[in-house]
Formats: C-alpha cells, structure tokens, sequence
C-alpha cells in the first residue's frame, strides 16, 4: 500500500455525522474520546438523553462554566444536565446498560470485523488495557455505533475480516461511522451506506479490510 | 452500631493491615476518598490490593505506588491505550512489579454487589467470548451462555460522601454516588470520609444513599480537589 | 422516549392481553398500584400471571379473581397460615383454578432485578434445603453450594409512584418504593400511576428513585385508599 | 399426653423477653405477629435499629396516629420513625439481609429442631403457604431468635428432633423464646438457658420434643 489514504471528516465531522444516526428522543451512551463529542452535536430539541455509566441520565454535553468534581461524565469531563436528568449508583448504571435500556451506545473503534466483532479496548503492543463500561456497552445497548478513523496512522484498515486485537464483543456492531464512509454491519456483511463528501465508493472499498458490498446509489452524507 | 467517628483520616485508617484488600470508591473525581488515600499512603502499609474503578486518572490512588504499597489492582481503567501520562502504577505494572486484573466496569460493581448481598456469583453475557472470560466457567442454561463471575469483597472499604449523621447514615451529591453505596456493603470494615457531619435525622431518609448499617467509621475532611486532565 | 401520558387508567392498560404475564408493584397498601389494578379488572383480561409481593392482604389484586381473570400468581404472601379472612384466590386455588408459585421474598426481588439488567440468573443461599429448592440446579462453587434461580421478566409492570414528570421520571415516598423500582426495569410496557405530574426538572435528580428510560406511560389518579387489617 | 401443659408468659411478655435479647445499637427485624410486638419493648435509648423488608431502617414501632399507608411495617402496620431513618426498595433490603448486615431477626416457628432447623412458613394441612422474607432472615441474619408458643393448641411440642413441617432454613435458629423457656441452639445441641416464672426445668423438658441440657442452675427469667 504505496499510496496514502484520502483525506475525510475530521474528527469533529464523525461526531456530527454519528449525532445524525441517534433517534429523537432516544437514550444514548457515549464512549470516551471522539464520541464525547456528538454531545456537542444533537438539537437539544430532539429530547436525547445522554446517560453517563458513572450514574447520570440526562447531561446535556460537556459543561463550560466551572468544574465540579462530582459532576462529571465517564471521560472525567465536567458537565451540565438537562431538565429531568437524573443521579444513580453504578449498579443500577449498568443494570440500565445490560438490561438493555440504552437505546444507543456511540463507542471508539481500534477494529471491528465484517461480521461486527469490536476491539476497542486492549492495545497488545502496550498490555494491560482500560475497559471501563465498553463491554457492557457492547453487549447492552441496543444500537451500536462505532465512530473511528477509517484507517490507522500507518494506513492500515481498521474495518477487517477478523479483528486482531482482543475482542470487546462478537457480534456488536450496527453502523461504523468514519472519516470515509457510514457502513452497516448486517447479517451478510458490510454495506456502504454513505460516502464522505469527495470520497468515492471505490477509496472505501480500497481502504477498507473486508468486503464490501456497494449498493447502485451511494448518497454523499448529509453534514 | 452508630458508626465511629474519627478526627483524622490517619487514625481512621490506621489498623488497616499490610496485605489487605481494599476497596476504593468514586470515578475519576468524583466521590474519591481522596484523605483517605494520602492518609493510607503516609499509614505505610504494603502488599496492598486496591478494588477501584481506576487508577491514574487524576486519582490519587497513584500515590499509593511512589512507596510501592500497592501489589494488585483490581479495576476498570488503569493502563491507557493511548500512552499519554502514564502512571506510576503503569510504571510497577511494566516492571512485573505490581499485578493488575482487569473487569469490565459492570461486572466489577455486581461482584462488589454479590459480595456485599451474599450472592453467590453473576451470570453475565460480558466478556463471553473475550479474554475476560479466559479460565472462567461458562453456563449454559435454556441454550444461552452466561459467563459466571465470582463476588468480590474487602477487608477495608474507603468511600467518600457528601454527609453522614452522626448515626453513619451517608448522603452523596451529584454524581458522587458511583461506587460508593455498593462498596458499601460489600467489605468488613466501612471507612468514609465527608465534608460535614449532622445530627441523625437532618439527613432527610429519602436522601441517604447509604443507611447506617453499613457504615463503620466517618470522619470530616476538606475535600482534595482532582481533575482529571485527559 | 418521554413517557406517554394517559387520561384513564383503563386507557393505560387498555392493550394488556389475555395470557400477559403482569408485574404489580406495591407492599401491602404501600406503593401498590390500585387503580391500574382495577382497570385491568374492567379490561376483562384473562389468564393473566400476576407477579406481586402478595394477593389478599388489603391490596385489591384479589379483585382480578371476581372474575377468574388469573390463572397463576408469583408472589410471596398468598395463602395464610392462619386461614383468617380467606381469599377469593385462596377459594381458586383450592378449586386448581389458579396456580401458585410461592418464591421467597429477597428471591422474588432478584429474580426480577436479573431480568430487568440482563443478567442470567441468581445465586442464592435462601431456599437451599427446602421445598423451594426442588427441581432447582445446586451449583458447588469453592465448596460452598448455591441454588440457581432463574431471572423474571413481565409482559406489562403496573407500578404506583408518588410523583412523575412530563419525561416519566418516578419518585416515591416514604417506604412506597418496595418492588416498584426494580419491576419498572423488567417489563416490556411500564405503567405507572401517580397523584401528581410536573414538569422535567422539578423532580429533583437526586429524587428520582426510577429514571425516565424504565417508564412508558404515565397516568395520574387519586389514590384508592387501602389497608391490611390483618 | 394426657396432662395439659402448663401455663407460661402470656404473647406480650414473650415479646419482652425477646426484647431483652437484642443488642443496645444492633439493627434486628421483627417477623409478623408475635414478634411484631418486640418494637413495644425495647428501650429507646438502646439505639436499636428495627428494619422492615419492605424498605426502612430505623422504625420505632407501631404508629398510634394516622395510617399513611406508604409507612407501614413488613406486617402492613402503620409505624413512626426514629431520626436517622432510611427508606429504599426490596432489592436494597434483601441486599442488607442476606449479604448479614442485620445484627438479629426475631422471627415466629412453627416447629424448631435440635439441630437448629426452622419450620415457620408452611402448614400442611392448609397447603400453598406464605413464605414473605422468612427464609432471606433465616438464612442472612447473624443472629436468629425464633419466639413461639411452647406446644401447640393441641399440647404437641413444637421444639422436635426433627421437623415435619417443611423447613424454611435449616441449623439457622440460635436462640428459642417461649412461654415456658429460653433455650439455646448449641452445636452440641439444644440447652435450658432460663425457665419462666414458676416453671420448672422439668416441665420445660417434658413439653419439649428433644433432649434438652439442663445445666445445674437454670435462673428464672428477669421480666
């Protein structure tokens, strides 16, 4: 792989485009790092709920005003609520999370597989690993997005036949949402669902590690 | 009984022994034990196993490595992938010097719970088919998996609220509840620290998150402000 | 999804089939749901499986047998040792009209909370030794033994609050939680009555003793007064 | 048994005695009927703990003003509280019972064997039974005192070799109360700890269904 993968969204152009994928009204979970974002990102009138496994449903996205160190969502970042949030234990945190109660969960990537395996949590070059809520998370929600770079700082695809890292969990993954390309996770493999703008279905194709089906019309994502 | 009531964080912890579990409340900054930490940093005692949600986070629980006090921690967030601001327990961990085990955040909280419940373990589907569930029983039952999880139990719990009465009842604010409640329950010897201590009964009972029974020692302290910085 | 608001309790509970397994909140008369218990018995649903804490003792669940609309209770308090003040289900299930499963107490409420947070099941000490651990899986784990008892779920919760918001927040008073908070997280449709609906955010979070995500429909109702008189 | 059994303590001071048990501080639950009444005899200044399974620590015992029907007993009396109470739901209370936060449970018997097994929840003859928090307490309070008649209205002992009755736990009861006697539960087996007034320790063992130790001074009860 001599050439260099295309330029696409920036990370804050994920969030949006993830943002997009949640229903009004929906309860979502929001991973550490790039998903933090689409906090930022959903029209507070779309009565989304974002639940923070550290014990808040309702925080309405990353606080400006002064830091409170008991009021912080699961990337330790201070927040602000929304009218009807509410305060629990991690029990009933994750009572909700594995009960099935979280209608979304928007999580980082590191790969995820053709048949929507995720590893995102244990990097084998540097050990020990951190992984919080993400396995309950990927077990749990309901819907699982994934927002990650299409492609690792080396070039390689993050999207394979088989994942190499640890796995979070098999079988999670619904939508992969990268700096290329919306992609759905379905029972007979990956579909493109959507090109960046100025990214071709054929650079997807090209850069990503499993096949990949390509339906006639491919829409450019809607930002 | 109503629980004790100390003068100081050191006095609180002071027969906790060398090799003893320990679990450690809060989430990053929030309801962090933070006094009670350092006080068990300057008690000196080693071999420790610290049951936490994490560690080196803009925690403190960190400066229990400077001393090597720590052998084991068991936890959720500990080694980050990224590289950055690496810890001195990550630092032990490299060197073989410290162990860690790794939970998935919700597991960890229903073991602490089936420890502090008198359950004998959880069924759950996290982990099945990762290295979480490496040397650990599957059951099938109806034709589904569970991967069984065994509980989880202190000698000593260090936990953090808001306010406790005099009784021991304890009342979190925010989200500094986490860990805390269910830690709780779950270890022979229940530690907390607050920022004020009433009377039983100001605590109005549909505001304690911790009823008494389950509290052993309480203490006043101003709170140790943490960030964590990313 | 926000809460649906309903003007009637028989509307609330309108959709409930025959054959539905039902979860019923409440204690005795605290928390207990009386006015969607008495609209599912205008509904003329049969062969229901209530799920409650208990039948016959002041709560109107008993109601629901004037007309033979259960076929099977899961509960804790059905029959009286005493046989004072005998109860139509008692009569039915006397006649084998109605089947009973009795579980203990602390069993029923894990089961339920097994089922509401996607867990496989329940170790437990209570029962081993006794009828109820019959036909039950014994797991030796460590030398220690545990029965297995298998998660609960409903079709429909009918559950009592003090208060909701517009969004389905629950908040309870005094000791009218019981089973309602865990039976909210274990039903495919949660309907709750309430005295009084507010807006989102005048509950207090820290209040909220069932979040919004648990509860579909919210329906407000003057209380129907009830009581065990032993 | 031709000979009709004695009479000793009337419910009330069966009650007493039970009350006389308990720790000053302890946290203890009270079952239905007879040892509901423990409530009415402890001293407030003992500090002691009573928690319902419905969801309260710290009631003081039935309440003489107004029903609220939200703050009712396990027994669905109406109680009052002691400052300091708590309120939470069935799941927090089966936590605090059978992970043996409660320091003792006073609970009723139908039958109590020499080795400590309890019977209390189901008679035969009337079949299907209510079993409430019965066999949680059994088997999580540290402290088990079961408070009974002595014999049944038909003269039968009801403290036996072994039960008839369905069990509710077994080798759980440390401590018999009744109108006759106090009697321990001894891995050695069960031992005369207190005779009521003007019983005899003869009569005790003779209205009892199991070798009974009879040490050399057994006192009267101090009512």
């Amino acid at each position: 792989m001599a050439d260099a993968p295309p330029i696409g969204l920036s990370r804050e152009l994920i969030a949006l485009r993830a943002a997009r994928e949640l229903e009004p009204g929906s309860v979502v979970n929001l991973g550490i790092g790039l998903p933090t974002l689409v906090a930022g990102f959903v029209d507070s009138a779309d009565g989304i709920m974002f639940q923070a496994e550290n014990g808040i449903l309702g925080y309405a996205g990353v606080s400006e005003s002064d830091f409170d160190s008991d009021l912080i969502n699961a990337g330790g970042q201070p927040v602000d609520l929304v009218p009807g949030a509410s305060f629990f234990d991690t029990a009933e945190s994750f009572a909700m999370i594995r009960g099935g109660h979280i209608d979304a969960a928007v999580l980082g990537g590191l790969q995820v597989s053709a048949r929507g395996d995720l590893a995102n949590w244990y990097v084998p070059a540097r050990g020990g690993g951190s992984v919080g809520g993400a396995m309950d998370l990927a077990v749990g929600a309901r819907k699982l997005i994934v927002a990650m770079a299409h492609v690792t700082r080396d070039g390689e695809p993050r999207i394979v036949e088989s994942c190499e890292y640890p796995l979070t969990a098999g079988r999670c993954v619904d939508v992969i949402i990268t700096d290329l390309a919306v992609i759905d996770v379905r029972v007979d493999g990956l579909v493109l669902r959507e090109t960046a703008p100025g990214i071709s279905a054929e650079q997807v194709a090209r850069w990503t590690g499993a096949p990949l089906q390509i339906p006639d019309v491919v829409p450019e994502m809607a930002l | 009984m109503p629980a004790q009531r100390f003068d100081s964080p050191d006095d609180a912890v002071a027969d906790i022994r060398d090799g003893a579990t320990v679990l450690v409340g809060g989430f990053v900054s929030a309801g962090t034990p933070s006094n009670l930490i350092m006080a068990l940093k300057r008690s000196g005692r080693t071999g420790l196993t610290a049951v936490a949600n994490n560690i080196g986070l803009g925690d403190l629980l960190d400066e229990l490595c400077e001393h090597r006090q720590l052998d084991r921690v068991i936890g959720t967030f500990a080694i980050r992938a990224s590289g950055a601001r690496t810890s001195r327990f990550e630092a032990q961990y490299r060197a073989g010097e410290a162990a860690l085990e790794l939970v998935p955040q919700g597991t960890l909280i229903e073991r602490l719970r089936a420890g502090g419940a008198g359950l004998g373990g959880v069924l759950t589907k996290t982990g099945l088919g990762t290295m979480m569930a490496e040397g650990k029983q599957v059951l099938e039952l109806d034709g589904e998996q569970w991967l069984l999880e065994r509980p989880l139990r202190g000698d000593a719990a260090l936990l953090k609220a808001w306010r406790a009465d005099t009784l021991g009842n304890l009342q979190y604010r925010l989200a500094g509840k986490n860990f805390n409640p269910v830690m709780a329950t779950a270890a022979d010897l229940v530690i907390a620290e607050v920022e004020e201590i009433v009377e039983a009964g100001e605590i109005p009972p549909e505001l304690v998150g911790t009823p008494a029974v389950y509290v052993d020692r309480i203490v006043q302290c101003e709170p140790i402000p943490v960030r964590w910085e990313g």
